[in-house]
């Protein structure tokens, strides 16, 4: 078998698998592969600025929450649902994402000085949405929670199993749109700019606007991410959906999984999410109960996984199975 | 059993029991755990013990440990504990709520946060298991026509009119006339919900003699709220009326005597901080005479005393006043469950959901009406009292009748 | 507004500014030379905190005195931890290094709340709450110290870089690193040996910071985002440059206080922080890479 | 192999070295002996400078040897090397721009077999360069290239070396001044100093040398004596332009 082939096989598994669970599992398993999807999505996202273009962002929690802001305001102000929210939601993150890169690339801002103008901009908005109470500011914004037997698409109100499939879709849309992403001319170009971005402008390449289209794509679909959030926990408080380690939990994903791969953001966010249950339950069941022990043991797994994988869980399985690792 | 969080189980089937259950772990779908009649009743118990929340989190818990053995003597029940932390996060509330369910928990307690107690009344409401929650104040949580997620705390309003009711009551039992206040309160959820409910109530209790002069949000990471006091200062209000949480206490405590700002009184119209232990721990003699308008126990009910002494036994050392109120609601949050349990002799969650809505306990521990739910879920007629800071102890002052000793305003260091 | 407010206001905005100063400053020495931004720089002084509480309980010394011993152990756990953990990531790319610190964050976080569970801690000693006044202006005497302190550690460190050969070899391998190899410096042990002195910047401050503020084992991130406003807004690897960027953003947080909202007063910091990285990316006394 | 009596004071062999999958240098074998000049001249490229560094500790080689005074020194750190007796001038200079120009000379001098004798090297280095003393003071920063190559050299023997290489030390430098470099490394020979010089400048680097090698893709492809090598056809051809 090629190794397009096994990979193809094994793509098709996972699908099977994945659409076939929520009818042979309980409903925690479901929550947590919710969730993983969620992971999975949004570091999708995350690797398009990141993995594919280069641009170290630590402040997406700031596009998980303008989309979700968007969304639930026009949905609690109006009534109008999030089909119409999304769209909003899509403007405001690359009017966001836009106006961040403009302002990075147009002033030569790169590695740490970018990464650490994205958590300023996360920062400030979180603060600033404190004091908005046309959303609810720092209270919280809640969304009425209705229809909890049928599903109700057009306003994403339904069961655990609507969303849980809400997400997959989204998480699959992600994964095929990420694949064409990296094979189109933005993916060649997005590489060059990465691998050395003064060679890429010397071959002619206008990085400033590839840069800036890696930016805006990234933030429009974590946008996306952030109208699903809403409407999932239907609560929002600036303090949570704007938190710098809402950011870090959507980037740990794609790094433990393997940078710049179109598959590494799934296999780490299960991982991860897996893993952090997994200890809960095992100390659970050893009886001990000590607050703090499972995120040291979870710090410590992170830890050995950036030490010894430096490119992630994916290339290394990948070269396993004999497949190519993007 | 009595405390399940400490099982005492051999080494050795503790190890069995980890492989178990990582192995249940990798296979998918949990077999869906019957759920029989049974005479014990299983109680999930959601707290933010670790991250940002932990030591509210761990002093709710307290009140968990003890309520088993309680419960059991008071009513013969049993009740046996499953559980769970949140970590101060949705995410892992949410799904350490359904696996609490999954694991055949028949009714969840939690989560003391508004945002986890959200995420976690939805799963109760969608897997049709009931939700009492012990302290949560947004009043949002039961507007939202959930069936299964009942409420035995204030909501922010309630806590503001009550607040400022007691307030005028200190004033008329000190026989004090304060013409202003400056008013100071924390950005957060909470201090945001009781600001506003102090906004809208505050022309409407006309019997207050005093006229707020200036408000002053604060931001509840800040680090130093140097300016905030020095703001404050310089309205020369009465006293202040603060909505706090402990640290932002503490920290503006310290600076007021820094500034040496000297008001007639610190008054919280219901908010967590002053009455709290590090409060008095950090600051000694400048936590005295601080004043607390909050839900609180009643410390004259016998059930109480029940309590106390449970509490004592299990955290030797601990002083009760200062976890009563966290103590409290939670413990009363998982009598609720048992007592219904105890009606309607089944832990299917419709007959207990159904049973819970009928509760009617007069032999209660928290001040006020006895506990009954309204058709949305939530509890009226909770009371509040004036707790002052005397003696190094949270003590009631006011209301009368559950009152152990006298306020004091002004406070003795206020000079005219 | 009474001009005697803003005075007051200004006044304990520079001071308040210094300590913040103080705290940035061995995240500053750290990056200007061995290039890696500490993710844990909050929680490290968070730990600092705690050895302060402990040892003020087990020994009863005043946290002025603890500032040598508790300084020295840090520079020590700064020189093991940049030998051992983090020396491998220098080559690294940015993301890698950050995941390092956020993890080694993430362990010391939750290990002090094991160790120490969740309550606030703090130390009281008698001058805690004292202030006092020149005509109408008062001074807080801790933060007065603290200021005292900040400029002292400076001055020292300072002293160190200039006049000490082992400064200056410093100074060379952030110079020019392929320079410092050539000559026969030992790259590694002097990295070493400023993550050591960053960290016990770190130390000092901490002892610093427990007479301000009550510790808990989360209040690190908070203080690691603080400390990189004030570095990039101060330029990151100037040692003036993080006093200075502390004492702007302490005033900037006081007058925004006073003039516009308190509850909004860090979006001044943020939004300073934003105008910096833009105009100036290199920070107010930084130099261009 | 060398044309000039004395015990090799330095001895390379078989050495390959890569830059991730890229060899730079392929089998490498040399020799110095005690107070000899070697030339290695070869194009862009060819891995004179790769060769330098593997010798100085900088890079590490895949395979093959180095040995300096009979000790086996490969795979030593750059710091142990220099501190024993080799010093280098590099490419590029490579001062410490932010430094002063005593400061950088300091740096030279803080391996262990130099330190104590500081202060005396220093007046000795000011000696050998007045320039370096009248800006003493100044940042390295601010100093001409000429300066600054003074200052590197300066700097590599503040450490006491015994074997010094040069890499490109005429490099971007302008005729009167490379006029200078080449008198003080004649100078430095004379003193008894080993020296090891990489420079594209190959005519005069051939006649100072006594023995030579040229490097190409990363081999040895001719060595001889400087004369020798400076004779010969293929090497006027190639590198003389003849």
């Amino acid at each position: 078998m090629s190794a397009q082939r096994r990979a193809q096989v094994l793509l098709a598994i996972l699908a099977v698998a994945l659409i076939v669970l929520p009818f042979v599992s309980g409903s925690y398993v479901l929550s947590v592969a919710t969730l993983i999807l969620f992971f999975a999505f949004t570091g999708q996202a995350w690797n398009v600025m990141m993995g594919f273009a280069g641009q170290l962002s630590l402040g997406h929690s700031l596009y998980v929450g303008l989309g979700a802001y968007a969304a639930a305001g026009l949905f609690f102000h109006y009534g109008i649902g999030p089909w119409a929210g999304v769209w909003l939601a899509i403007a405001l993150c690359v009017v966001a994402g836009a106006v961040i890169g403009f302002l990075a690339f147009r002033f030569g801002i790169s590695g740490v000085y970018f990464a650490l103008l994205t958590i300023a901009f996360a920062e400030f908005t979180r603060i600033g949405f404190d004091h908005i109470t046309w959303l609810g500011g720092a209270a919280g914004l809640f969304i009425k929670v209705e229809q909890r037997d049928t599903w109700d698409l057009l306003n994403l109100r339904g069961t655990p199993k609507m969303f849980y499939f809400v997400m997959l879709a989204l998480a699959a849309g992600a994964f095929a749109f990420c694949t064409w992403l990296l094979r189109s001319r933005a993916g060649y170009y997005w590489q060059a700019i990465r691998e050395d971005e003064d060679a890429a402008q010397a071959l002619g390449i206008n990085t400033f606007r590839w840069k800036m289209l890696a930016v805006v794509i990234s933030a429009a679909m974590t946008g996306v991410a952030g109208v699903f959030y809403a409407f999932y926990y239907n609560n929002l408080f600036p303090e949570q959906t704007y938190h710098i380690s809402r950011s870090i939990e959507i980037i740990l994903g794609p790094i433990i999984g393997g940078l710049g791969t179109l598959f590494g953001p799934i296999l780490g966010a299960a991982v991860l999410t897996i893993l952090a249950d997994s200890i809960t339950e095992i100390m659970a069941a050893a009886g001990i109960e000590v607050p703090g022990v499972k995120q040291v043991f979870y710090g410590l797994c992170l830890l050995v996984v950036i030490m010894f994988l430096p490119n992630g869980i994916w290339p290394a399985i990948a070269r396993r199975l004999g497949l190519k690792d993007k | 059993m009595t405390a399940p969080s400490k099982p005492r189980s051999p080494v050795r089937r503790r190890v069995i029991q980890a492989a178990a259950a990582s192995a249940a772990l990798t296979t998918l779908g949990f077999p869906a755990i019957v759920r029989a009649q049974s005479k014990r009743l299983k109680v999930g118990v959601l707290l933010p013990r670790s991250g940002y929340q932990g030591f509210i989190g761990q002093s709710c818990q307290k009140g968990a440990d003890l309520a088993p053995g309680v419960i059991k003597q008071m009513l013969g029940v049993d009740v046996e504990l499953m559980n769970a932390d949140t970590e101060t996060n949705v995410d892992v509330a949410r799904t350490r709520a359904e696996r609490l369910i999954q694991e055949g928990a028949n009714v969840l307690v939690g989560a003391f946060d508004s945002g986890q107690t959200v995420a976690i009344a939805q799963v109760a409401e969608q897997r049709g298991t009931p939700l009492v929650i012990n302290i949560a104040a947004a009043p949002q949580i039961t507007e939202q026509g959930y069936k299964f997620v009942f409420r035995n705390f204030q909501t922010a309003r309630d806590i503001v009119g009550n607040g400022l009711r007691l307030t005028g009551d200190l004033f008329h039992a000190t026989n004090t006339v304060p013409r202003t206040a400056v008013f100071m309160h924390v950005n957060d959820t909470f201090g945001t919900a009781v600001s506003r409910g102090i906004a809208a109530a505050m022309p409407h209790m006309t019997q207050l003699p005093f006229k707020i002069v200036d408000t002053i949000s604060y931001d509840p990471a800040a680090r130093d709220l140097t300016v905030e006091v020095s703001k404050a200062k310089a309205s020369n209000a009465d006293f202040l009326m603060l909505v706090c949480r402990l640290n932002d206490a503490i920290a503006l405590r310290r600076e007021m005597v820094k500034q040496r700002w000297n008001p007639m009184g610190i008054i919280s119209p219901g908010s967590p901080g002053m009455y709290e232990e590090q409060y008095f721990k950090t600051l000694g003699k400048f936590s005295e005479y601080s004043i607390s308008n909050v839900p609180w126990y009643n410390p004259r009910a016998e059930l109480t005393h029940v309590v106390e002494k449970a509490f004592q036994k299990q955290n030797p050392g601990e002083k009760f006043p200062f976890h009563g109120l966290n103590v409290g609601f939670t413990f009363e949050a998982i009598m609720i469950a048992a007592d219904a349990f105890k009606r309607a002799g089944s832990t299917d969650p419709k007959t207990l959901a159904d049973a819970i809505r009928q509760t009617n306990i007069p032999r209660k521990m928290m001040l006020g009406a006895p506990i009954k739910f309204n058709a949305k879920g939530q509890v009226e007629g909770i009371g509040s009292a004036c707790v002052q800071n005397l003696k190094g102890l949270p003590t009631v002052v006011l209301p009368a009748d559950a009152a152990t000793a006298k306020p004091v305003f002004p406070a003795p260091y206020y000079k005219a | 507004m009474p001009l005697e407010l803003v005075v007051n206001v200004a006044i304990s905005g520079v001071l308040t500014g210094l300590v913040y100063g103080l705290m940035a400053l061995g995240l500053s020495v750290i990056f200007g030379v061995v290039r890696v931004v500490n993710f844990a720089h909050g929680e490290m002084m968070t730990i600092a905190m705690y050895a302060v509480v402990v040892l003020f309980a087990a020994l009863g010394l005043d946290p002025l005195l603890l500032v040598i011993p508790i300084a020295a152990a840090f520079f020590g756990f700064g020189y093991v931890l940049q030998a051992g953990l983090i020396n491998p990531f220098i080559t690294r790319p940015e993301h890698s290094q950050f995941l390092l610190l956020v993890a080694i964050g993430l362990i010391m976080v939750n290990a002090l709340l094991v160790i120490f569970g969740p309550d606030a801690r703090n130390v009281q000693v008698d001058y805690q709450l004292e202030s006092f006044a020149i005509g109408p202006i008062l001074f807080d005497k801790v933060r007065v110290i603290a200021a005292g302190a900040a400029l002292a550690t400076s001055a020292a460190l300072f002293a160190f870089f200039k006049l000490t050969l082992t400064g200056k070899a410093i100074r060379a391998c952030a110079d020019n690193h392929l320079g410092a190899l050539v000559v026969g410096l030992n790259v590694k042990h002097l990295y070493a040996l400023t993550f050591g002195v960053g960290a016990a910047c770190v130390a000092v401050a901490g002892c610093m910071m427990v007479l301000l503020v009550d510790v808990t084992p989360v209040l690190g991130p908070s203080y690691t985002l603080l400390a990189f406003v004030i570095v990039i807004v101060g330029g990151l690897g100037s040692m003036p440059g993080a006093l200075l960027g502390g004492v702007l953003i302490g005033m900037s947080e006081s007058l925004a206080g006073l003039f516009i909202e308190p509850s909004a007063k860090s979006m001044f910091s943020f939004g300073l922080l934003i105008l910096v990285l833009l105009f100036r990316p290199q920070g107010l006394m930084g130099r261009r890479a | 192999m060398s044309a000039v009596n004395g015990s090799p004071i330095l001895e390379v062999r078989e050495l390959d070295l890569y830059y991730g999958d890229a060899q730079a240098l392929d089998g490498v074998t040399l020799a110095a002996s005690e107070g000899e000049i070697v030339a290695i001249v070869g194009s862009n490229g060819a891995g004179k400078s790769s060769l330098i560094r593997t010798i100085a500790g900088i890079e590490t080689q895949r395979r093959g040897m180095v040995r300096f005074r009979g000790q086996d020194i490969g795979g030593l750190p750059s710091h142990r090397v220099c501190e024993l007796g080799i010093g280098q001038v590099p490419e590029g200079r490579q001062v410490f721009p932010s430094l002063t120009v005593r400061e950088n000379l300091e740096m030279g001098a803080m391996l262990r077999r130099a330190r104590a004798r500081l202060a005396q090297t220093l007046e000795e280095i000011f000696e050998l360069f007045p320039r370096l003393k009248e800006r003493e003071r100044q940042p390295a920063g601010t100093l001409s290239g000429g300066e600054q190559q003074m200052l590197a050299i300066g700097r590599c023997l503040m450490g006491q070396p015994e074997l010094v290489m040069f890499d490109e030390p005429s490099l971007g430098l302008a005729p009167t001044i490379v006029q200078e470099v080449f008198h003080t490394i004649r100078r430095l020979h004379e003193r008894g100093l080993t020296i090891i010089l990489v420079e594209q400048n190959v005519a005069v680097s051939l006649k100072l040398a006594q023995s030579a090698y040229v490097l190409e893709n990363g081999r040895i492809a001719m060595n001889g004596t400087g004369a020798e090598l400076l004779a010969d056809d293929r090497v006027r051809q190639a590198y003389l332009g003849l």
